[in-house]
């Protein structure tokens, strides 16, 4: 096997995140959609320090967005969840397609 | 002569309307705005008299100019010539029948007589406009109030005419949209001011693009065919006044629009389509008038016949002739008046026989005699009677188009005049069932017109004998305007 | 290796069926993530990675699936027609993005490395100057404030939701 | 730019001749009556209506009298010659440098002829719709019509401009239309009055197509310099006239024909004259005034006005001359089966007419095409303008005469009637005369103008001669069948109590036209009217009058012993001839032909597919535009279908999408 | 330093302290709804008053905080739309359990707009878009007791997480591509390749995301129908007018290399969503759902104005969001009386409303007519500039597209106008009472709708900004 590069490491992040698409198109329970949505945070971080690591070593401006999107994950996976339990209280279950109330 | 005036004179009229208390002050202050409008629109007829008698030979009279969005280069531009004098007259003539007429609204009657003047704003705003926007602007103006007017006091399938009908001036009015935008970009300099574009000359390739889009846009208001059937729909639902409105001023709109915007900035246009115009125009005329023949309702009647009628207003347009123009423009005024008396009319009979159905009337003659005579004189007018004005509108079209040499015109002329035949029949079967014949039982005790029905019915008449009788001033009026608009296409064809 | 655990453990995390078990393969892909930052020598970024996410994350959702589910109860299936769907997009998107970033040669900057040590990014977190990030840091502080109230507003509602 | 109350030009020619204002009152004063009795008659003045209108009318016979005194015996003539003299000119509307309608009375011997004729008979029918109309309801309006009519007659014959000419003859057409309508409640004067109306509108169609092409080549509207420009030899005009053809005739004859195809409807000749027995619906003085003596003759009038130029094409003569002499004898044959007196009136008024018309047709018919040599003319014109004169009166007086029978008898129809002449001596009397004048016995007026209609026709077209001559002989046949019928025949059948012949008002008119009948042939008409204004010599021939009298009398001896008592000879008569007596007795069958053309071809295959295309294609277009929309939303709103995963499938489809779009193929 | 900081963040800093001091009064003392509802419409004009004086240019923090005048009036929209929320959703607010966290968390979003609009690098944008949206998710929610509030809220967390994934996968494209996160620095760094392009739809698809662009709108509907109308107006008005305006920033600035494939791309959109928002709203029966699509509709107008790239387009797009914000406010507050004291949000409730409620309903009419653009409303003279702006670059088809949208579009106004005005109806909705500060927002709205238009110095200033 090669020196691990740039490119192995994009290929990772990009599987990740379509890993995470995927996720978040199938799974039927909120939760686990959720859990989807961080896998595909966690790719485009990858990516975000791959660049800085590979191709941008003189800012650190990838560094500091992965950093912040770490937050921005931790916030929208809080208030995520928090509406969710909320869901559950009303609907009594957090599958998704439960709550199709609205639609055409 | 302060041209914003008469603006601001309906917009006053309308804030007044809004304060009063009861019905009874609403049509009073109603009355009394229209009455203004009319002595205004008068005052404007004698000072532009006064004017152009004076040697005062500019092309608009009373210009006014005001940069509103000066980022688009728009500015609130009023004028007047003889065309929208013309058309401003005969505004003021309808909208005070019109609320005469409208005296027995007991349904929300303020709102009803506040969306009459409001009509009449737009229609002033319009006839005066010198940007196109603005022009555009007060277009638009007149569309919302006609569906209100339908939808809330109409009658039958109101809704869907309603609708209808403003969908469809929607429509045209976006063609119209369309049109100017072109204009504007496609000119050298970019303007809507309607006197520069008229000084620039276009370039033909925006002229072919812009001219049917502006002319089909604002015919769709003046029942080009085939977009002509928001007409029967729309006036045969309308409460009277909304149709004397519909048909004297608003289908008006779209006559002036096509002369005043399309085939004076883009005579080019004009050229390339002019015989189009004239094939649609020619078979709305003999078609609306075959198709008024088998009506039975007499809104349906009247709003046929105007469809052909309005035929001959593009007619006169298409031929591109200064007499046939001037001829368009004087049945433009004439169908206005005529139209609205003979919905007046309509409407007079409909409260009282609660029908429109001819083969259900009869005799009314014996019992209404000042109504029925109205009717008489309002369908020979509409028969183009000599002595009345749709007469004298339609043989200046007649003369207008004959001055086109060639076989294509002349057979558009003649299948036009043969519509005068096709018209005699259908008033005389509609007049002559309505008025003539016994009296239909049940119809004993009616009672003639009030007051205000008589005014509203003088008024019109006189308006309408006034030009049958002496259309030379008319015609003074008119013709200079239209050699203006002429000499501009002769431009073109020199410049070919 | 590392690529593998992460890549295995994200496929397992989206695709098994029992909740609690997913909660844990994304546990381990992240930790594969985090491996994947050291590797690469950012070590502080690898150590907000475990805090936050493996410490902060997946405990969170750990618990909203403890409380919301009944562990070890298998995940409805989804339509087969959906997943079809799904695969066929994603992997449409897959093969896209790869197509563009192998097309595309990217060309690494010649200036001189800022190492990504603990210092640097202090210095910068808090700086106001040309590199500094204080502002975003501010942001972000907002939110976290707005989301803390938002989650307490929602989450701690007083009455019960009447069925 | 004109003045906005230009001044009316006045000309009054020669200087202190006759004046304009007279001129001007002739026709105004009866519509001053027609406004005043139209607007007030109802409540105001509604007794006196009938004398008001009777004094302003009189006044205008007085002032065209006065008018005719002085154009004929003083100012008119210069140096031999009837000068045409435009009293008043307006200029009403203009249409171009050129072309304008100008309203001005035009004086030449023609226009004061009729000046007078008008006036008189309409003063005439004024005076005795007096008695006859007495104690109707809606009397005012019933003279406020009249003087309409006769302000619209009177704005005819005056013209000065084609145009004008067409105005009034719309205004004449729709007075008319007003008259014949006056029962109003009663369908069949409803139905006739919109057939007069409709039949002579489709006529004027081709008058104003007629006066479109002559007024496109002459580039003038004015009678004068229209007829001055389309006559004389190598003008421009006339040569543009001459050589733009269309289908094988050229413009002139083009709108010659179309301009004669106007006066063929008025003047009610075959095909169009279906409206004028139906017409006579209305009130009988009405018919006496309009469908026999004035209107009708106004077709006439219009090709002997426009006469020079209808000489300059050969066609369009020939096809007037065929035209009056098929009228003529069709009228006539028809006229000797009917059974209603008016009816039968009627169609002798349009036999007669077609007489003025070949009159007319003939003294220009053998002219060689492209010159006009008034030298050439026979003197067809001066008869057959003759003959519109006495006819006038005759016809008139047979109406008038007709209407006392029906006061007295309340019936148009023969059969109610027989042995009168006791009962109404005068009438019977004046409607003797009136008999023996049409059908040309000397020396009743008739019979000089019909003679001199023959002679023409002899002088040009034998063939014509010899119709006319038979026309002429069942002339004298079926009126004095009609004669007979009424005053003869049956004993009286009067029932109890009856008015008598009506009043001094009634009468005064009877008497004054019986004894015009009786006179008004000798009357030298030849020095007044002629076709150049010069005085023509007319020669008596008396051998040539031997066959016209004769025949003439045959038809009066026939029709005595057919009908001077009551016998079963006609009966007889009209069984034999079978199928003619059904045809002729159904007027041919030309209603019912029209029928089927305006019922079923236009109402069915025009009217009614218009009408259903305009409903269901036009409007279905649009509507179906609105509804497609409507249509199209429904379908596709399973793409929002509430589930939030497909949201972002379509999320990422659109991502994918645009990315693929704008890399690969829009770039 | 100071000084300017001060006064060029001068809202942002406005805004937290009436965020802290909210915080404050609700940690710290226990006053009612009732007397706190005035001091925060006060404090909110304030606001509104503040956003307009003392405007300057300028950088801070190395330029990840830039301001000028035009980002200052952008601003001032803002501020104004959310001070008519806090009068006419009263009746709402004062009932709701949790109204100083509802101002606290819009508060917050609208911080995150201002800091979005002044954004100078991808990522405070990315920081501010996340801040203006993950609160909002929040307030969908605030009808705690309600099924539909918090499917709402589920959707649009769901959604905006997903959205805020491709986001940052974009970003990081570019981030790759050209090696900075800076506003300043990007354009000249772009030269237009496929891996570009790529980042930039994925960017792009985000701003489409919140603009509601077809067809990534689909979590529109369903969320305006859910969430309380005060959420639902302040998602449609507020939340799409600082996506446009930054979008404005972003395309004619950052993305100015690639104008080409913007343009294409913008009136594609721009031509679909027009159709689409269309399309659907004919059909909805619910008013909020309903008011889902026709601003759905109303954003493709807004691209018809954006393709034109040049001042005018700024200005136009700037203006019509200004009388978009009047418009649309004016409906919501008509619809969420209704349905706060009725309970009743279709169509066909409204039948009859004029006879019992006629101030309402003009309110409601002059509101219509200005969405749909006829005048003399505003939205007349918004839509006109949009589709002259957009006409500026000679494609007639696509104006012609719109312009036939105009007309399928007052269809489905004049469907409520029909039901208001002329529909007969036995049980017509009751009187509504409206609490003066209602009243007084609906008279600010009408107010707006037609003076926004005729006075033509509006206008003028906005141009004048964009200069």
């Amino acid at each position: 096997m090669m020196e691990p590069g740039l490119n192995h490491i994009l290929v990772i992040s990009a599987a990740l995140f379509f890993i995470g698409v995927f996720g978040f198109f199938t799974r039927r329970n909120l939760v686990t959609m959720l859990m989807s949505i961080e896998l595909v945070l966690n790719s485009v971080n990858l990516n975000f320090i791959a660049f800085n690591k590979y191709v941008w070593p003189n800012k650190m401006d990838g560094l500091f967005f992965a950093i912040f999107v770490i937050a921005i994950a931790a916030a929208e996976a809080a208030v995520a969840i928090a509406i969710i339990i909320n869901l559950y209280r009303s609907h009594h279950s957090i599958d998704v397609e439960n709550a199709e109330e609205m639609k055409f | 002569m302060n041209l914003p005036v008469l603006i601001l004179l309906p917009l006053l009229t309308a804030v007044v309307i809004l304060l009063m208390r009861n019905a009874t002050q609403v049509k009073w202050a109603a009355l009394a705005g229209a009455a203004a409008q009319f002595v205004l629109a008068f005052a404007l007829l004698f000072a532009f008299r006064s004017e152009r008698a004076a040697g005062n030979e500019a092309q608009m009279l009373f210009e006014l100019q005001y940069n509103w969005f000066p980022a688009w280069h728009i500015s609130f531009h009023l004028g007047v010539d003889g065309i929208s004098v013309a058309m401003i007259l005969l505004t003021s003539f309808v909208v005070i029948a019109g609320v005469l007429v409208s005296w027995n609204v007991e349904k929300m009657t303020k709102e009803f007589y506040f969306l009459l003047i409001l009509l009449s704003l737009g229609a002033y705003g319009f006839f005066m406009s010198l940007d196109l926007f603005i022009l555009f602007f007060f277009l638009e103006i007149a569309v919302i109030p006609k569906y209100l007017l339908i939808g809330i006091w109409g009658s039958g399938k109101k809704e869907y005419a309603a609708n209808k009908l403003a969908l469809m001036l929607m429509g045209g009015s976006a063609l119209v949209l369309v049109g100017l935008l072109g204009t504007y970009f496609g000119s050298p300099t970019k303007t809507f001011d309607l006197m520069t574009l008229s000084q620039l000359n276009i370039p033909a390739s925006v002229q072919h693009i812009c001219f049917p889009l502006l002319f089909v846009g604002f015919g769709v208001f003046t029942a080009l065919f085939p977009f002509h059937t928001w007409v029967p729909d729309g006036h045969s639902s309308a409460p009277t006044a909304g149709s004397m409105f519909l048909a004297g001023i608003s289908m008006k709109l779209g006559g002036y629009g096509c002369l005043r915007v399309a085939t004076y900035i883009m005579p080019d246009g004009a050229k390339e389509y002019a015989n189009i115009i004239i094939v649609l125009s020619a078979i709305a005329i003999l078609y609306g008038a075959f198709a008024t023949m088998m009506q039975k309702d007499l809104k349906y009647i009247n709003a046929y016949s105007s469809v052909s009628h309005c035929g001959f207003v593009l007619l006169g347009i298409g031929m591109l002739t200064k007499t046939a123009m001037t001829g368009a423009v004087m049945q433009m005024v004439s169908h206005g008046l005529m139209t609205a008396l003979f919905f007046a009319v309509i409407g007079m009979i409909y409260e009282r026989t609660h029908t429109r159905q001819v083969n259900e009337m009869g005799g009314l003659l014996k019992v209404m005699p000042f109504i029925t005579t109205v009717l008489f004189i309002v369908g020979l007018c509409s028969l183009g009677l000599p002595g009345l004005s749709g007469f004298v509108a339609e043989m200046t079209i007649f003369m207008g188009s004959w001055q086109n040499t060639d076989a294509f015109h002349r057979i558009a002329t003649i299948a036009a005049c043969m519509s005068i035949v096709v018209t005699a029949v259908y008033i005389l079967r509609a007049v002559g069932q309505t008025a003539m014949g016994p009296l239909k039982a049940g119809y004993e005790n009616l009672t003639d017109a009030t007051w205000n029905e008589k005014a509203a019915a003088i008024i019109l008449i006189a308006g309408i004998v006034a030009i049958g009788i002496a259309p030379f001033w008319l015609n003074d009026l008119v013709s200079p305007a239209t050699e203006i608009i002429m000499k501009k296409l002769a431009a073109v064809t020199a410049g070919m | 290796m590392l690529a593998a655990l992460t890549l295995v453990s994200g496929v397992l995390a989206v695709t098994t069926r029992q909740i609690f078990r997913a909660a844990i393969f994304l546990l381990f892909s992240l930790i594969g993530i985090a491996g994947l930052y050291f590797w690469m020598q950012y070590d502080f970024i690898a150590a907000v990675q475990i805090v936050v996410y493996v410490g902060g994350i997946t405990v969170l959702i750990i618990f909203s699936i403890f409380l919301t589910q009944q562990a070890g109860e298998l995940l409805p299936k989804q339509k087969i027609g959906r997943q079809i769907f799904s695969a066929l997009a994603v992997f449409c998107g897959f093969a896209l993005t790869m197509l563009q970033l192998f097309q595309h040669s990217f060309k690494p900057t010649t200036g001189q490395p800022v190492l990504p040590i603990v210092a640097n990014i202090g210095d910068r977190m808090l700086g106001v100057a040309e590199d500094g990030f204080a502002l975003p840091f501010e942001v972000v502080s907002m939110l976290l404030l707005a989301a803390l109230i938002g989650c307490i507003v929602i989450a701690l509602r007083s009455k019960p939701a009447t069925s | 730019m004109n003045d906005f109350l230009q001044m009316p030009l006045l000309q009054i020619l020669p200087a202190g001749k006759g004046s304009a204002l007279a001129l001007l009152l002739i026709p105004l004063l009866p519509f001053a009556g027609f406004l005043l009795l139209g607007i007030f008659g109802r409540k105001h003045i509604k007794s006196a209506s009938g004398i008001i209108a009777t004094t302003l009318l009189l006044v205008s016979a007085a002032l065209s009298l006065y008018t005719a005194y002085g154009y004929f015996f003083d100012y008119g003539k210069v140096n031999g010659v009837y000068q045409k003299f435009i009293a008043v000119q307006y200029t009403w509307l203009q249409f171009s440098p050129g072309l304008s309608i100008d309203l001005g009375i035009l004086l030449d011997p023609i226009s004061v002829m009729m000046l007078v004729v008008v006036t008189f008979i309409s003063l005439m029918v004024h005076i005795y719709s007096l008695g006859y109309m007495k104690g109707e309801e809606r009397f005012a309006t019933y003279y406020a019509f009249l003087g309409l009519f006769t302000f619209s007659m009177l704005g005819l014959i005056m013209a000065s401009n084609l145009f004008q000419m067409y105005i009034f003859w719309e205004l004449v057409g729709v007075s008319s239309f007003l008259l014949i309508g006056y029962y109003y409640n009663k369908p069949s004067a409803v139905a006739a009055c919109k057939k007069a109306f409709i039949v002579t509108r489709f006529a004027d169609l081709g008058f104003l197509i007629g006066i479109l092409i002559l007024s496109f080549h002459a580039e003038t509207l004015d009678f004068n310099t229209l007829i001055e420009r389309l006559t004389i030899d190598g003008n421009h005009e006339l040569h543009t006239a001459y050589s733009s053809m269309f289908l094988g005739a050229s413009a002139l004859t083009w709108g010659a024909i179309l301009i004669f195809i106007g006066g063929a409807g008025k003047s009610a000749m075959f095909p169009l004259h279906i409206w004028l027995p139906d017409a006579m619906e209305g009130p009988t003085p009405v018919s006496a005034l309009i469908h026999a003596a004035t209107m009708v003759v106004a077709g006439v009038y219009l090709v002997a006005r426009m006469f020079p130029v209808f000489s300059m094409s050969a066609g369009a003569m020939h096809l007037v001359t065929l035209v009056g002499i098929f009228s003529a004898l069709f009228a006539a044959i028809i006229a000797c089966t009917q059974t209603d007196i008016k009816r039968v009136l009627a169609y002798s008024t349009m036999s007669q007419i077609g007489f003025m018309m070949f009159a007319l047709g003939v003294s220009g018919s053998n002219l060689v095409e492209g010159s006009l040599d008034y030298t050439n003319l026979g003197a067809g014109y001066t008869a057959s303008m003759f003959h519109l004169f006495t006819h006038a009166i005759f016809k008139a007086l047979l109406f008038l005469g007709a209407g006392s029978v029906i006061h007295f008898i309340h019936s148009n129809d023969m059969k109610d009637m027989g042995g009168l002449r006791k009962y109404l001596p005068i009438t019977h009397i004046a409607f003797l005369v009136a008999c023996l004048a049409i059908s040309g016995v000397p020396p009743f007026a008739g019979f000089f103008s019909k003679e001199e209609i023959l002679l023409a026709a002899w002088q040009h077209n034998k063939m014509v001669y010899y119709v006319a001559l038979f026309t002429s002989g069942l002339t004298a046949f079926y009126m004095f069948r009609l004669y007979f019928n009424i005053f003869w025949n049956k004993g009286a059948i009067v029932h109890g109590e009856h008015h008598g012949e009506g009043g001094f008002v009634m009468m005064l008119p009877l008497v004054l036209l019986a004894v015009g009948a009786a006179t008004a042939g000798f009357i030298p008409f030849g020095n007044f009217i002629t076709a150049d204004g010069k005085p023509l010599e007319i020669e008596f021939h008396w051998q040539f009058s031997i066959a016209p009298v004769a025949v003439g009398l045959t038809g009066i001896f026939t029709a005595m012993w057919l009908y001077k008592s009551e016998n079963n000879k006609p009966a007889a008569i009209a069984s034999s001839w079978g199928g003619l007596y059904k045809a002729a007795y159904h007027k041919f069958y030309i209603d019912e032909v029209y029928l089927f053309i305006t019922k079923k071809v236009l109402f069915n295959l025009v009217g009614r597919p218009a009408a259903w295309f305009d409903k269901n294609v036009v409007n279905g277009l649009v509507n179906m535009t609105g509804n497609t929309t409507l249509t199209i939303s429904d379908k596709i709103k399973g793409f929002q279908s509430g589930k939030v995963q497909q949201y972002a499938i379509y999320f990422l489809a659109g991502v994918i999408g645009l990315a693929v779009l704008f890399i690969y193929i829009w770039k | 330093m100071l000084n300017e900081f001060l006064i060029l963040m001068k809202s942002e800093l406005v805004l937290c302290c009436i965020i802290f001091l909210l915080l404050f009064i609700k940690v710290g003392t226990d006053m009612t709804n009732e007397r706190m509802l005035p001091l925060v419409q006060v404090l909110l004009l304030v606001n509104v008053v503040a956003s307009f004086i003392f405007n300057q240019e300028g950088t801070l923090f190395g330029g990840l905080f830039t301001t000028n005048l035009l980002m200052a009036f952008q601003k001032s929209i803002l501020s104004i739309g959310i001070y008519l929320i806090s009068l006419l959703f009263a009746d709402w607010l004062k009932k709701s359990e949790h109204m100083p966290e509802f101002f606290m968390l819009m508060l917050s979003a609208v911080l995150g707009m201002f800091f979005m609009i002044s954004s100078g690098s991808l990522l405070m944008f990315f920081l501010a878009l996340e801040l203006s949206t993950i609160p909002v998710a929040a307030m969908a929610n605030f009808d705690l007791e309600k099924k539909l509030s918090s499917e709402a809220a589920m959707k649009m967390i769901l959604s905006s997480a997903f959205s805020s994934g491709i986001l940052l996968f974009g970003i990081s494209l570019i981030y790759g591509a050209t090696g900075t996160i800076n506003f300043a620095e990007i354009p000249a760094l772009l030269d237009g390749s496929p891996l570009q392009i790529l980042a930039f739809v994925f960017l792009f698809t985000a701003f489409a995301f919140k603009l509601s662009i077809v067809p990534f709108h689909l979590w529109t509907a369903d969320v305006y129908e859910g969430s309380p109308v005060a959420v639902t107006s302040f998602l449609s008005v507020i939340s799409k007018g600082s996506i446009a305006f930054i979008l404005l920033t972003t395309l004619y600035k950052v993305f100015a290399p690639m104008q080409e494939i913007w343009y294409n791309m913008v009136m594609l959109l721009s031509v679909i969503t027009m159709i689409f928002g269309n399309l659907f709203a004919l059909r909805q029966q619910n008013i909020k759902r309903f008011l889902a699509f026709s601003s759905i509709a109303q954003v493709g107008f807004i691209l018809v104005g954006l393709s034109s790239n040049s001042s005018q387009g700024t200005a136009s797009v700037v203006y019509f969001i200004l009388i978009y914000i009047f418009s649309n406010l004016a409906a919501f507050g008509v619809a969420g009386a209704i349905s706060q004291q009725t309970g009743k949000e279709r169509i066909d409730d409204l039948k009859g409303l004029y006879q019992t409620n006629p101030f309402i309903s003009w309110v409601l009419a002059l509101a219509l007519f200005s969405l749909a653009g006829i005048p003399p409303t505003a939205g007349f003279f918004g839509k006109l500039f949009l589709i002259t702006a957009g006409a500026s670059k000679g494609n007639y088809f696509f104006i012609t597209v719109a312009a036939l949208n105009l007309i399928v579009s007052l269809y489905y106004y004049l469907r409520i106008i029909r039901a208001v005005f002329m529909d007969k109806n036995d049980q017509p909705i009751e009187k509504i009472i409206l609490l003066p500060s209602v009243k007084l927002g609906m008279l600010i709205c009408g107010a707006g709708i037609i003076l926004t238009g005729l006075l033509s110095w509006v206008y003028d200033y906005i141009t004048s900004l964009t200069m």
